[in-house]
């Protein structure tokens, strides 16, 4: 049986909605695929590389939307939903242009919203120049920029993970899952560019999840010398000379630490989004973290209460990029089976 | 505006604390009136007679044991229901704001009130205490503030009065001055203080307004030793010491002309500390070798609007204040400072 | 009586050995005034006693003969012969010569240079058989000195993977000895190439270079070269390797008088380092060598090392102390005591135990299972079932883990912190009042048997006591259908001689299999604790190995007597791998 | 009597201090007495919510639980919403309860600042008042202090200050009928019992360590020792 | 006359610390870095399961960060077993940290007096 080819509309174009877009209009599908920069890629787009195989972030995002370059695929970027409604089994959604669109499935692909380091107050973020978020120190190594206050290269850096995640005092009370690695990655990187500069990593635990990543660890460990203290910084303030002087406990031997580091770089979690109002308006319910709720965990991942409306990539949870793709393909699976009934 | 001001508003802008605009009960502190009590009498006068507000100052009144019962001599219970007293002789003199002098017992007053929030019985329980013991009753407070809140709340209107700002009169200069926040104020519930526990804006936002320049420093933060037990006991004080120690270390490049605290326990150790240390060890903080005069909020709000330094009681600290009044350009008669003066 | 030759190219030489005798004998004297007084009276009773006689015999054997060379290597061992035997020959037989020559003394640069002297003088008694002789020990020098040039540049022509690495100074004196031999053909043949004369070798070598070169011109140029050659060598000989010559003779006379390594007293290890031929036997044997690549720690480097005053620390403690050098080399250096007594030069003494062993029970027999015994359960558990069954009455030492037998401290040099160990245990099983201490651990067996003084109490590893269990009848086995192969742990065999008892368990409960490094020849697991350095990769390398000899019969279980053996080999997970305890726990009836 | 774990949650403190501890370290790091002391908040609290009976009671006969500031630092910080500082206060008040608190040598010191403090709220009305902190007890206090202490009623006239005076404002006399009923409420609350515990486990310590307790020696001796300094 | 004693910071002053130690071990077994505090080697430790208070783990964290006083009193009581080497899923040669830290300390007091 020849499947009438149907309309999804796929709100963020960043991993999980490239992926996705490419595997319905491979499964013959039609799809507009919405994303409210003027690019596709997401925060893709602001990484410099990607764990565990160190290869670039670019390279990846370019060989993504080389398979969105497809007839099925209509690319709306610099573009939102202004209105959205739900008509028996269809989707009427209307965009920021004045474009209607019908479709008969949704997919949520919209991503997560980085964690603002200025709530941790502790840190002082935003307020001392030499602590800097994750992302910062990616545009950095990006664009071969990183500096210290006084624009040297940096003697010491301290990389220090969970802002925003395992942490009741934000509300969050979930691990981003991603950081551990992403810290360890990048201290590999700074490493890679100067030797001589200390690089410490402060966790809490360190959670390699992934295939080669607990590999990627010890190869920080013992070929890049990264010095990894467990305990997460209590306390941190700038000094005259705009170091910052951090106060926490080295838990593996019971006593508090105190030193001087001239970046600190704050391993920001992933939150969700919950002002998308695509989901507000066709009433998606979220969980306690916040992030859309699956229908089952196991089997119905990608389902949402709303029949008809499907959820991909690091909306649903804090996910990497290795998780997002495959779970992009999960969600166009689950599109399909459902336009088929 | 730099972009670490930016980052300084937009946290302050998170902590905007309901702060009565009149009529307050007035809560004592022990230790504010034993080595402040003229700042005691500079607040009450400051706020009835140059702000026009109401306070009432009750005989009745007594300690709320915070000291003890940080100290673990009372249990909870104790201390709840001798705070429960207060609210029910502030509800007898028909009052329902309170201004508390001290830090441990704002601490205390919004961690009662906030465990009778998740704890309904352990309220009802020390209603049926304070029945018990007194036959009285009473409605909880509309609103508490620290007595630094309240200034805080008219630093503006303050200003409009100022005689002496916070510049060296020499140099022109804004003084620099250093913030200390007692613990208690924000520590536990950052959102009851002004600007948060991280960057607290209570002091600072009056010095500001009176024309000083705050410093912050990387020890800004830590606690100035007291400890409680670890100050009352003799065989302790080498902990509460070397706190404070530590804070002076840290202050010290920044060259400051004086410290303020809005605790006054803290006020007091900032002060006492350095003549220990200098005694001690022979160090003596501060640019000019003669020590950080170590001022209560009431003190530099007491001096800004022309107070006589020695019916302020300038004279009950040990660092030597003279070098800061010359700096502000206030006139001050050298031999009232221990003879008085007669108004 | 012929009046005394002399020219005066026999300078040389004899300035040369004149000095090597003067050296010799102030280096004997010296060895023998820091002997200890113990030592030294060792000497003087030994001198004149049978002692003297075997030590004369045995370095007939081993310094002339090398005999264990042989044993070792064939070819390796005609080298050395080749060389030694060859030039004693030619010594002795020269000196014979010379003597009846002169009918009485001669000088004794005479009999080196007899030939120059005496070129064509038949008349004295058996002169043709003595220029014969005297032809033929030199041929057998010489084809030693081409073996040894060959091996020097093709060293698997002797049969060996690897051969020492010289340095400039040894090569300078290497190539001095080399020539000696060639230059004394060529010089004997020159000579009798002028007068007819010579014997098999020397006559016809003499015909051709006649025939081909203006031999009155070179004649006397080539006995100035021999005897300066020999001059070079003489001298050069107490800076090199060739050292090993006139000490170890000296060796063989000390250890048979009785003297022993002390850790207090260098003089013996002085003479041992000097004794070493650097014949590079032990570089073979050494696993760190064909296991892990390791080109720098074999006792023959150390001991180079150690002679040349060079750093040493770091091949000091890479060394698994197997003992696998130690059993095959041919001069009978104490290389793993050597090894030990550079471990205490750097390591500090500032241990204190703050800890104690559980109360001791009043019992027949101790039970220690040792620190690495914990690790592996099912062995203590096995040793727990047959001590059950023994009926001995016994207590489980450590049962909740104890102190360390301090073994382990030794061997990593910190003799005085082990003592205290030591002390400590030795305490709590005299208070015992056993009479028997068995152990499941041969390195704790080792220090038990080795240092304790447990006077009166008899140290069983647990393959001997089950052996004993199962000969008296007080446990049932039953010989299992189970192929083994049986791994001896370094220092239960080579270590403590302990070969034939776990061998004879493992033949009443399962079919023993034979395997190609056995007893004495048994490879390292590569888990020693007396390797302080090696990385863990590396004693994995070690650990496969000896599994791959172990299991090259495919036997259905590798059995050892070592739980740190066990650990390790099983870790390579080759085969299942039990400790002969377990075995004999799962055949008891 | 109940198990010491149950005995702690009966304290309001407790519950509220300790949810689940994930041993991340923050309190120790910002921790003023762990800076000073052989002390990590942390660690006590981890060994609390393992709700071993012989740890908690070893606790209890420590001298660690005595360090803490109660500066509550912690709280602030905690990423899973503990205070250690509460958790403190409620092991605190249960080794009053048990007399444990004369274990250690600076859990005997609560007798001191109950004769100092304790003693001042129920007959002055205040926990702090001039006539307590006397020069020879508090030489830190300086100079100045000194000179005030000894004319206190003419320096505060001079300051006019109503000292000792009735009616409202700093330093006045609280009127008995004030004290009695603080008094009541000491009474009721389980104040007055606290107080009682510490003078009775105090007095049979004193006992045990042979020094006299009505002449002031044991108070002298809590007061002043530090074994910390001896070293 | 003052009855106490300024206190001393007991935290680990990272910055001040002296890490000469650190480093001559390092250099000599670098396998120190890769440890993960997984706690092995102290659940397995002979001398610790007989004296609880001392932590073989705790040995390389005081090393790293150059708290060489705490470092000597708990160095004392290793007996060098080498049940820790043995079990480190890491394979981090603790044994002859433990040795090298020893010598170290040792030619560094006798440097430093």
């Amino acid at each position: 049986m020849i499947m009438q080819q149907k309309n999804i509309a796929i709100i963020g174009g960043g991993p999980a909605g490239i992926e996705a877009a490419a595997s319905l209009a491979g499964l013959g599908h039609h799809v507009w695929l919405i994303e409210k920069e003027s690019e596709l890629g997401g925060h893709l787009r602001l990484m410099y590389n990607l764990f565990p195989d160190k290869r670039p972030a670019d390279e990846v995002l370019q060989e993504m939307l080389s398979h969105v370059k497809n007839p099925n695929i209509e690319i709306l970027t610099n573009t939102q939903v202004a209105d959205c409604k739900q008509i028996d089994n269809r989707f009427a959604l209307k965009t920021d242009k004045g474009q209607t669109l019908e479709a008969d499935a949704v997919l949520m692909a919209t991503g997560y919203r980085l964690f603002d380091a200025a709530r941790k107050e502790e840190y002082g973020y935003g307020i001392y120049q030499g602590v800097i978020n994750s992302f910062e120190l990616e545009a950095m190594l990006k664009n071969n920029t990183l500096k210290n206050v006084k624009g040297e290269v940096p003697k010491r850096v301290i990389l220090l993970h969970c802002i925003g995640s395992r942490d009741e005092k934000v509300g969050n009370h979930y691990c981003s899952k991603v950081c551990c690695v992403t810290a360890v990655k990048q201290a590999i990187e700074i490493k890679r560019r100067h030797p001589e500069t200390e690089v410490f990593c402060f966790y809490m635990d360190i959670r390699m999840f992934g295939p080669f990543y607990e590999e990627l660890y010890r190869e920080a460990q013992e070929k890049w010398k990264v010095t990894f203290v467990r305990g997460k910084i209590s306390e941190a303030a700038a000094n005259l000379d705009g170091e910052i002087q951090i106060k926490a406990e080295d838990t593996l031997i019971g006593k508090p630490l105190h030193m001087r580091t001239d970046l600190l770089v704050l391993m920001c979690g992933m939150e969700a989004d919950t002002d998308e109002p695509v989901a507000k308006q066709l009433g998606i319910e979220r969980g306690v973290n916040r992030f859309f709720r699956s229908t089952d965990n196991y089997t119905l991942y990608n389902n949402t209460n709303v029949a008809g409306v499907f959820t991909a990539g690091a909306c649903t949870a804090p996910m990497n990029i290795i998780d997002t793709i495959a779970n992009a393909r999960a969600a166009a699976i689950s599109i399909h089976e459902y336009l088929k009934k | 505006m730099s972009e670490q001001c930016v980052a300084k508003q937009n946290l302050w802008a998170k902590y905007q604390k309901d702060i009565a605009d009149d009529h307050y009960y007035y809560c004592r502190s022990c230790i504010r009136q034993t080595f402040f009590p003229a700042s005691e009498r500079a607040y009450l006068n400051i706020m009835r007679d140059k702000l026009g507000k109401d306070l009432f100052d009750d005989p009745n009144h007594t300690t709320c044991t915070g000291i003890a019962y940080h100290s673990d001599l009372v249990p909870l219970q104790t201390t709840e229901t001798v705070i429960a007293r207060h609210f029910a002789l502030m509800t007898e003199a028909g009052y329902e704001n309170m201004a508390i002098s001290c830090v441990t017992s704002f601490g205390l007053y919004t961690e009662l009130l906030h465990t009778w929030e998740e704890y309904p019985e352990e309220e009802a329980r020390v209603r049926q205490y304070l029945w018990d013991a007194t036959r009285r009753e009473f409605k909880k407070p509309k609103n508490i503030a620290h007595t630094s809140d309240t200034i805080y709340k008219f630093r503006n209107e303050i200003a409009a009065q100022m005689t002496r700002p916070l510049v060296n009169v020499k140099t022109g200069e804004p003084l620099k001055v250093v913030d200390h926040i007692g613990c208690h104020y924000a520590k536990m519930f950052p959102t009851k203080g002004v600007g948060g526990a991280e960057f607290p804006r209570v002091l600072t936002g009056m010095v500001e307004a009176w024309g000083g320049t705050p410093i912050d420093y990387p020890e800004r933060r830590h606690c100035c030793g007291f400890g409680f037990r670890n100050y009352l006991v003799m065989a302790n004080r080498g902990y509460s010491v070397a706190n404070s120690k530590k804070k002076f270390e840290s202050m010290v490049p920044y060259k400051p002309d004086f410290i303020v605290a809005n605790c006054p326990g803290c006020a007091m150790f900032l002060d006492r500390w350095q003549y220990t240390i200098q005694q001690m060890e022979g160090t003596t903080y501060g640019a000019d070798g003669q020590g950080i005069p170590s001022l209560t909020y009431e003190e530099m709000a007491g001096l800004v609007l022309g107070y006589d330094p020695w019916e302020l009681g300038l004279q009950m600290h040990q660092v030597p204040v003279e070098p800061l009044l010359d700096k502000m350009g206030i006139q001050y008669t050298p031999r009232d400072k221990w003879t008085g003066k007669k108004h | 009586m012929n009046p005394t030759p002399f020219d005066i190219f026999v300078l040389p030489f004899t300035v040369g050995m004149s000095l090597l005798f003067a050296y010799l004998i102030l280096k004997y004297a010296s060895w023998i005034w820091y002997f200890d007084r113990d030592d030294k009276l060792r000497i003087l009773r030994g001198l004149f006693s049978l002692k003297s006689l075997k030590a004369v015999k045995e370095i007939f054997l081993e310094s002339l003969v090398h005999r264990k060379m042989f044993l070792v290597n064939r070819r390796l061992g005609y080298m050395h012969f080749s060389l030694a035997f060859g030039w004693f020959l030619l010594i002795v037989i020269g000196a014979f010569e010379a003597h009846i020559y002169m009918g009485g003394a001669a000088p004794f640069y005479f009999p080196i240079f007899f030939v120059y002297f005496v070129p064509d003088d038949e008349s004295f008694f058996f002169a043709r058989g003595f220029v014969q002789l005297m032809d033929a020990s030199l041929l057998l020098v010489l084809s030693g000195v081409v073996v040894a040039i060959v091996k020097r540049f093709y060293k698997r022509i002797v049969g060996m993977k690897s051969t020492t690495q010289l340095r400039l100074r040894d090569k300078m004196v290497l190539y001095s000895l080399w020539l000696i031999f060639p230059l004394r053909l060529l010089a004997e043949s020159a000579t009798c190439g002028l007068h007819g004369s010579g014997g098999f070798l020397t006559y016809p070598v003499g015909q051709l270079m006649a025939a081909t070169l203006p031999l009155e011109a070179i004649e006397y140029p080539l006995w100035w070269a021999y005897s300066i050659d020999l001059c070079l060598f003489f001298i050069g000989l107490p800076f090199s390797r060739y050292m090993h010559i006139p000490t170890e003779m000296v060796l063989i006379f000390f250890r048979n008088w009785g003297i022993k390594l002390k850790p207090d007293n260098p003089i013996l290890e002085e003479v041992m380092v000097l004794s070493c031929p650097r014949c590079g036997v032990c570089i073979d044997r050494c696993q760190l060598n064909t296991a892990v690549g390791n080109h720098d720690t074999q006792a023959v480097y150390f001991l180079q090392r150690i002679r040349n005053h060079e750093q040493h620390s770091a091949q000091a403690k890479n060394c698994l102390m197997c003992g696998r050098c130690e059993s095959v080399c041919p001069v009978g250096i104490d290389l793993n005591a050597i090894r030990l007594r550079h471990r205490q030069n750097f390591t500090p003494e500032t241990f204190v135990p703050q800890y104690n062993n559980a109360e001791a029970q009043k019992v027949d027999v101790v039970f220690f299972t040792g620190c690495m015994g914990h690790l592996v359960p099912k062995t203590k558990d096995a040793m727990v079932k047959i001590l059950n069954a023994s009926g001995d009455r016994y207590w489980f030492m450590d049962a909740d883990g104890g102190i360390c037998c301090g073994r382990p401290m030794k061997l990593a040099g910190q003799t005085a912190a082990a003592q205290k160990l030591m002390a400590k245990n030795r305490q709590s099983i005299i208070e015992s009042g056993a009479r028997t201490l068995v152990t499941s651990c041969p390195i704790c067996y080792k220090v038990f048997r080795e240092d304790y003084n447990l006077e009166g109490i008899e140290i069983l590893h647990h393959t001997e006591y089950i052996k004993r269990l199962i000969d008296s009848g007080k446990i049932k086995v039953d010989k299992k259908n189970l192929a083994v192969a049986y791994h001896d742990p370094c220092e239960l065999g080579r270590g403590a001689g302990i070969y034939e008892p776990p061998r004879d368990v493992l033949g009443s409960v399962a079919t023993l299999q034979t395997t190609a490094n056995e007893r004495k020849n048994s490879l390292c697991c590569g888990g020693s604790l007396a390797n302080l350095t090696l990385p863990s990769a590396d004693k994995a390398r070690i650990a496969e190995q000896a599994m791959c000899s172990l299991t090259a019969n495919h036997p259905d279980v590798v059995a050892t007597a070592c739980p740190l053996c066990k650990k390790t080999l099983a870790r390579t997970q080759m085969a299942p791998v039990e400790d002969v305890a377990e075995l004999v726990a799962e055949a008891m009836i | 009597m109940g198990k010491l774990y149950d005995q702690l949650m009966e304290d309001v403190r407790f519950v509220e201090g300790l949810n689940a501890c994930m041993n991340c370290g923050m309190c120790t790091g910002v921790c003023p007495a762990a800076e000073f002391y052989d002390y990590d908040p942390r660690r006590i609290v981890d060994e609390v919510q393992k709700k071993d009976e012989a740890v908690i009671e070893a606790l209890l006969k420590s001298e660690t639980i005595w360090y803490c500031g109660q500066c509550m630092s912690c709280k602030t910080r905690c990423p899973r919403g503990n205070t250690p500082g509460f958790v403190i206060q409620a092991l605190r008040k249960l080794s009053v309860k048990l007399g444990y608190f004369t274990c250690s040598e600076k859990g005997r010191q609560q007798f001191a600042i109950k004769r100092t403090v304790g003693q001042s709220i129920l007959e002055r009305g205040y926990c702090v008042y001039p006539d307590i902190v006397t020069p020879w007890m508090h030489p830190e206090q300086g100079p100045n202090w000194e000179s005030i202490y000894n004319n206190t009623e003419e320096f505060m006239a001079k300051l006019d200050i109503p000292y000792k005076k009735d009616g409202a404002g700093p330093l006045r006399k609280i009127d008995q009928k004030n004290l009695d009923e603080l008094k009541r409420i000491f009474d009721v609350t389980g104040g007055t019992e606290m107080y009682d515990c510490i003078e009775k486990y105090s007095a049979e310590k004193a006992k045990e360590m042979g020094v006299d307790i009505e002449n002031g020696d044991y108070l002298n001796m809590v007061f002043k020792t530090n074994s910390d300094y001896d070293e | 006359m003052w009855g106490f004693k300024i206190a001393k910071s007991q935290s680990i002053n990272y910055d001040r610390n002296d890490k000469e130690i650190m480093r001559t071990v390092l250099e000599n077994e670098p396998s120190l870095r890769v440890c993960m505090a997984c706690g092995a080697c102290t659940a397995t430790c002979s001398a610790g399961n007989l004296l609880p208070t001392f932590n073989i783990r705790r040995l390389n964290t005081l090393l790293q960060r150059g708290e060489y006083t705490q470092l000597r009193n708990e160095l004392n009581n290793c007996m060098l077993c080498g049940k820790c080497t043995l079990v480190c899923p890491r394979g981090v040669n603790i044994r002859n940290i433990v040795l090298n830290t020893r010598e170290a300390l040792m030619k560094y007091e006798s440097d430093t007096i």
